[in-house]
């Protein structure tokens, strides 16, 4: 039994994959662009999950990660594109020289780095002072949207360091290629795709391991681990952080793809957003997140491009109906299917095998 | 010293406009644990609603009776916010009180879809209501001038507490829905209707956003969007209160629109806007669960 | 008389006024069946949550083998140091599988990085395994710990307590709701695991208490009113007199006696 | 059993709604499926492409922010561009064919604008967009223009100090709006400022130039201001401006927040007799949700009212309020989605083609009688001639001109004509 499931699992990561990886046959480089774009989302919404799914921690307040590795790709874009010059938009704030923190965005491993470490080291101070007084629930979720009024506040008021609402936009190369030519969407779109692979199998071994139980108790009764041994406080600041660095991650491979970061990128209602991909995905799993972050961004997308005047009613009645309908997401559905099936028919696995094909 | 006196006006003035905002949403999200995100757009309802009396007065009542429309738009923003906040819990939210942040997630889409459901009806762009005449101006104290419709606002946000602390504490219906809200089995045993009670607990929490809305239009923009540029500050009320303590709204209400105040007087607007919530996390390290604590025994 | 393992000295817990412990000088010897009762609101469950690292002390002093001291640690270094406790409602974890409830539970460094790194060893499958046998529950290991029966998830609980090889186990009414055969059974499992440490338990059935008990302590309003064999709290005149004050409680211990 | 069989039912009906949805776009069509489903690819691109060639029609972009904070300002110039292209279609269209709209919601979000930009320009292969308010959406979608060798029509006044080949700049640019109106303040209103703006980037750009300019020219800085968007409480401010007594207030606000500043400022008891407030992002729809009884009298600097006498106006308010309804007002970007549409057109049919660089090379000095008079596109900087216009609010919420440019004058986004904003432009350079 069990090694089938895990079977099917297995088989279910590698049609997606082996999809993902040859999407590029079908699709025009706008799709394929934007394809790719849901990926990145689905990096963070896989670290969401980890927070959120099996330490039941919920953070409103993951585009901030998401914005800080974002603008860190995007200054050290910025600076290749202006040539090492002051980039315009400090120039009419009435700067005459670079900054002190723009500088070292001009070397692209530090900038890289800096995407990953600065969400990190910020999640890590909150998230200790946070769980340390033993601030859980819904105090930790309202606290996680102050952070997020205080980061975004900052980053729109400093227009000299970050280009205020406008955000950071129209960079030109990255190592010498030219950004925007589909040959180096192409490579961006693989590099997601790899740096997906790669952190949903690393997520999976963490959680199939003692430290995934060890996160599952403490989402059920934290108390109850204290009394067992453990120190919850340092479990969550370590997954919360650890989520904030792989949102920052997916935040520096969403510049290099969309070509802009702005503050309505990582304020209150997206990150609101970002809980319902995994939400509507399917918590609690690593392959909900990843479908709910693409089927969300997707119907988000097609809705709003055939029905550009009311497409907000389709996307609030979906979240409506699937929150209500299907509390435990898309992947529910399927699990609830399978179960059907296999009691209704032990001869109809060749079929729910087919099923699964077709996922 | 005038400006001394004229800061902690506003302040004070800032923290009844929170209050007014933050009471419904202590009801429901506080008493009921509904996460509710759509408070906002049922704030924006009680606005349309005072639009819409107005232009009804402009258009059928003689020129002097004009400034009765917005006394009565108050009962009627009322009425017509909490039949929407029933109707709200009736199909939606009743399903959904034992998963609060599933909760958040659907009152989300819903919020989405009334904003939507506002643009169709009364068109994207802002719409004006004009204030009445009798709060034009204002009450002039030697150099300072205190706004008749600030003074309005914070009577009637006191007016408000008063009646639901009248209706919680002095009335057998709204003992029963104390009795509910802390202990629902036993009050099952004891024979009160829980669906009824949260029924009515709901309709309460969201009538009293429909009354600051119209309140609101008093003060600023009335469009679809206003509902999301009040809802995360009624959060921080709520949850720098104390959840669960009616009390606690009001010295977080205060407390937030009073060093706010201060904040932005001494640095800027957003300076100001980032201190206060820097000192909202601060606060919470202090004091985890709020102004208020409500203790219990269980473990988790 | 030997080293107790655990002693209370001069010990207040005081809830904004209400002192629900009142300098209470209390100890705890090896390998004993050691039972607390006492009417309602005596401080039974407050002491053994004081131990634990649940409340804090407002004064007074703990001290594990006469030298460790307890109160200003956190509840989980209070386990490592060799205390552990079992709640009165079952608290395992149910989205687990039994055999995972017990390999959280088990005795290992509980620390993030050890976790991270940790691996089975064939000693830590071999104890899991003894500990599911002595439980009765290896048929079941790989259900849900939540679709257990009752007594089950008792028994679970009292196996992860065990698992973490402590020098005393603290017990919160183990055998509430149990049926008589799952009584019999829980009391058996007692008397076994006393050989190797102290175990402290905190119960209202009289029968059990009779039947099981070692060392008896009667608490009274938060300080110790008496200590001795079951029989002897029996006759105590001023055991009776506390008791008897309180109808409720008095037939407890009439059927008991 | 059958109530999960309901509930399956449903999910997979909601399924086929969407698909149906997507369906309904055939463009979107393929990689929709794709998305959602991985799998089962047809490939519809190359269709699309020919479709631009041989139809007759010419496929054009509408992006402006129809959902989100943004759209109580753009939905109106979005409407004025469909008001526009029915009218060109009505006269024939360009070259012949009718111009096919493709609408798309820029949902308040820079990078969606970025995401849709690029979707009109290569998978619908618009001929141009019309599109944007903010200065931060243009921002967002000039690198995808400029990538994809599009066009871009933006209709709103912004900071300047911006060029793009592939941007025609129908609204104001500052010398032909801020620089004029602080002019007039200084001879008309007294020489002491206030500015008070939004925090973002075109309130402290037109601020850095207008205290460039009061220092050159005599005028005073007695404060200066900036609110987070969607700021809704001005009593604090209010309090400092009181303090300071300027003559002036010269007011960036965006959006709602001039709502909540004119109330509360009539509330503070300041009326426009007491300091006067020049508002550049005020309009005639603006001052709708403000409320005209506590807004008359204060000052608004654009290019074109309401009230604007020229022929061409009459008909243009005529239509308009013919389609969207007798309570709809027009102002400045309104007009000039307007006539963007206009201008546009014209350049198509002197270029014979749709084809970006012969639209641009013909565009150069084009004229067009728009509703605020004539204007010519500028072939250096591809902004506009425009006439300059103060105005007074009224009490019927209409605006009144007080003072006008005798004639179109002629834009300079880089303020290059001005001695004292010579630092401004060269820090640029």
């Amino acid at each position: 039994m069990i090694s089938q499931k895990l079977f099917n699992n297995r088989i279910i990561f590698s049609v997606i994959l082996i999809l993902l990886l040859f999407a590029p046959l079908f699709l025009t480089d706008f799709r394929l662009n934007l394809l790719g774009k849901f990926l990145a989302f689905a990096i963070l919404a896989i670290g969401l999950d980890l927070l959120w799914g099996y330490t039941g921690v919920l953070s409103l307040g993951h585009g901030i990660f998401f914005g800080l590795g974002a603008y860190a790709m995007a200054m050290y874009l910025k600076l290749e594109a202006t040539g090492g010059q002051l980039p315009d938009f400090m120039a009419w704030s009435g700067m005459s020289e670079l900054p002190l923190i723009w500088i070292p965005f001009q070397y692209p491993i530090v900038a890289i780095a800096l995407g990953i470490l600065i969400p990190a080291a910020i999640a890590f101070f909150l998230g200790y002072l946070t769980f340390r007084n033993r601030i859980s629930g819904v105090y930790f979720t309202i606290l996680s949207q102050a952070l997020v009024l205080v980061l975004v506040t900052l980053f729109v008021g400093a227009q000299n360091l970050t280009g205020g609402t406008s955000g950071l936009t129209n960079f030109k190369t990255l190592f010498g290629y030219s950004v925007n030519s589909p040959a180096s969407q192409m490579v961006f779109y693989f590099i997601t795709v790899g740096v997906l692979a790669i952190i949903f199998i690393s997520c999976r071994i963490l959680v199939k391991g003692r430290f995934g139980k060890v996160l599952v108790g403490i989402r059920d009764g934290e108390n109850r681990m204290r009394f067992l041994g453990y120190n919850p406080s340092t479990y969550k600041t370590f997954v919360y952080t650890l989520s904030a660095a792989i949102a920052g991650i997916a935040g520096m491979l969403f510049v290099l793809q969309v070509g802009i970061i702005s503050p309505t990128m990582i304020g209150i209602i997206p990150s609101i957003e970002m809980v319902l991909w995994v939400a509507l995905g399917g918590r609690g799993t690593l392959i909900g997140p990843v479908i709910g972050a693409v089927f969300v961004n997707a119907a988000k997308t097609g809705f709003s491009e055939s029905y550009p005047e009311f497409w907000t009613y389709f996307l609030g009645l979906m979240f409506v109906l699937v929150v209500v309908f299907l509390p435990k997401g898309i992947t529910g559905l399927f699990t609830k299917w399978k179960e059907r099936r296999q009691k209704q028919n032990d001869t109809a696995s060749i079929e729910v095998s087919k099923s699964y094909s077709r996922l | 010293m005038t400006e001394m006196i004229l800061t902690l006006f506003n302040g004070i003035s800032l923290g009844s406009i929170l209050l007014l905002i933050a009471l419904g949403l202590a009801i429901t999200f506080g008493l009921m644990n509904v996460i509710n995100m759509a408070h906002g757009e049922l704030i924006m309802v009680g606005a349309y609603i005072t639009y819409l009396v107005q232009n009804i007065f402009m258009q059928y009542a003689p020129e002097k009776y004009f400034d009765l429309y917005f006394i009565l738009s108050i009962p009627l923003a009322l009425i017509v916010a909490a039949g929407v906040g029933v109707l709200l819990e009736v199909s939606l939210i009743r399903h959904l009180y034992k998963r609060p942040l599933d909760s958040l997630l659907a009152t989300w889409g819903v919020g989405l879809i009334l904003q939507q459901l506002a643009r169709t009806i009364f068109g994207a762009p802002n719409v004006g209501v004009q204030s009445p005449s009798f709060l034009n101006g204002g009450l002039e104290l030697g150099s300072i001038t205190f706004p008749y419709s600030r003074i309005f606002i914070l009577l009637l946000s006191l007016i408000c507490l008063a009646c639901i602390f009248y209706y919680f504490y002095r009335t057998a219906s709204g003992r029963r829905v104390r009795a509910v809200m802390q202990n629902r089995q036993m009050a099952e045993c004891l024979g009160v209707s829980t669906r009824k009670v949260d029924m009515l607990t709901f309709a309460i929490g969201s009538g009293l956003a429909g009354v600051a809305g119209c309140a609101l239009t008093l003060l600023g923009a009335i469009g679809p969007t206003i509902g999301t540029s009040y809802i995360i500050d009624a959060f921080m009320v709520v949850v720098v209160g104390g959840v669960g303590a009616l009390f606690g709204a009001v010295a977080g209400a205060f407390g937030i629109g009073i060093f706010n105040t201060i904040f932005e007087f001494l640095t800027n607007a957003t300076l100001g806007k980032v201190l206060i919530f820097i000192l909202i996390i601060a606060f919470l390290q202090w004091r985890p669960s709020g102004i208020v604590i409500n203790r219990s025994r269980s473990l988790d | 008389m030997t080293q107790p393992v655990l002693k209370l000295a001069k010990v207040i817990v005081d809830f904004s006024g209400f002192k629900a412990i009142n300098q209470l000088d209390f100890s705890v010897q090896p390998n004993r069946v050691h039972f607390v009762i006492g009417p309602n609101g005596a401080g039974k469950t407050t002491l053994l949550d004081v131990i634990c690292g649940k409340t804090r002390a407002t004064q007074g002093n703990i001290q594990l083998h006469g030298k460790r001291e307890l109160s200003k640690m956190s509840e989980n270094q209070i386990v490592h140091q060799g205390i552990a406790r079992k709640f009165q409602a079952p608290s395992i974890f149910p989205q687990l599988k039994v055999i995972e409830n017990l390999e959280i539970a088990m005795k290992q460094k509980k620390g993030l990085f050890s976790i991270l790194r940790a691996k089975w060893t064939k000693q830590e499958k071999d104890k899991i395994e003894e500990m599911l046998n002595l439980i009765g529950l290896e048929k079941v290991r790989n259900e849900l710990a939540g679709s257990l029966a009752h007594g089950q998830k008792q028994w679970l609980e009292i196996a992860m307590v065990l698992i973490q090889e402590p020098d005393i186990i603290l017990l919160d009414e183990p055998i509430a709701g149990m049926s008589k055969k799952e009584r019999d059974k829980t009391g058996e499992l007692i008397t076994q695991i006393a050989k190797e440490r102290a175990v402290l338990i905190v119960e209202h059935d009289m029968d059990f208490v009779k039947e099981y008990a070692d060392v008896v302590t009667v608490m009274h309003e938060g300080q110790l009113l008496f200590e001795g064999s079951m029989e002897q709290v029996q006759n105590n005149s001023k055991v009776r007199e506390v008791y008897l004050g309180r109808k409720v409680e008095s037939d407890v211990v009439n059927t008991g006696s | 059993m059958k109530k999960k069989l309901t509930l399956f039912m449903l999910m997979l009906l909601f399924t086929l709604v969407m698909a149906a949805c997507s369906a309904a776009d055939n463009a979107a069509n393929a990689d929709k499926a794709e998305e959602t489903n991985e799998a089962k690819p047809t490939e519809t691109g190359s269709e699309t492409e020919t479709a631009t060639e041989e139809s007759d029609t010419i496929k054009v972009g509408i992006l402006h922010s129809l959902s989100g904070t943004m759209a109580i300002s753009e939905t109106s110039v979005h409407q004025a561009e469909l008001l526009a292209i029915k009218e060109i279609n009505e006269n024939g269209g360009v070259l012949g064919k009718q111009i096919e709209p493709v609408i798309e919601d820029g949902a308040s979000d820079w990078p969606t604008f970025a995401e849709k930009a690029n979707k009109l320009l290569q998978q619908d292969q618009v001929a141009t967009i019309f599109g944007g308010w903010t200065s931060a959406s243009r921002k967002a979608m000039l690198p995808v223009v400029e990538e994809n060798n599009g066009l871009l029509f933006y209709p709103v006044q912004y900071e300047g100090m911006e060029a793009s080949p592939n941007i025609f700049y129908t609204g104001a640019a500052p010398n032909q709006q801020i620089v004029p109106a602080v002019n007039w303040l200084l001879e008309n209103k007294g020489s002491s400022f206030f500015l008070l703006g939004s925090d973002y980037v075109f309130p402290r750009t037109a601020n850095a130039a207008i205290k460039a300019q009061l220092e050159a020219e005599g005028g005073e800085l007695t404060g200066e201001e900036y609110t987070p968007l969607g700021h809704t409480d001005y009593n604090t401010i209010i309090a400092k401006i009181k303090s300071e007594n300027p003559d002036v207030i010269f007011n960036t606000l965006n959006g709602d927040s001039n709502v909540a500043f004119f109330k509360q400022l009539n509330d503070a008891g300041i009326s426009s007799d007491d300091i006067t407030v020049l508002s550049v992002s005020v309009a005639e729809e603006e001052i709708k949700g403000i409320g005209a009884d506590v807004i008359a009298g204060h000052l608004t600097s654009w290019n074109y009212y309401q009230t604007t006498d020229t022929p061409e106006n009459e008909e243009f308010v005529a239509n308009y309020k013919a389609e969207y309804g007798e309570d709809a007002v027009t102002a400045d970007p309104i007009e000039a989605g307007y006539f963007g549409v206009y201008l546009w057109a014209q350049a198509v049919e002197a270029a014979g083609t749709t084809d970006v660089d012969a639209v641009r090379e013909a565009a150069k000095g084009i004229t067009f009688d728009a509703p605020n008079g004539t204007v010519t596109i500028d072939g250096d900087n591809q902004h506009v001639y425009k006439t300059v216009r103060i105005g007074e609010v009224q009490s019927d919420g209409l605006i009144n001109e007080v003072w006008s440019s005798d004639e179109p004058i002629k834009p300079d986004p880089y303020l290059e004509e001005y001695e004292w904003a010579s630092e401004l432009s060269e820090s640029l350079e």
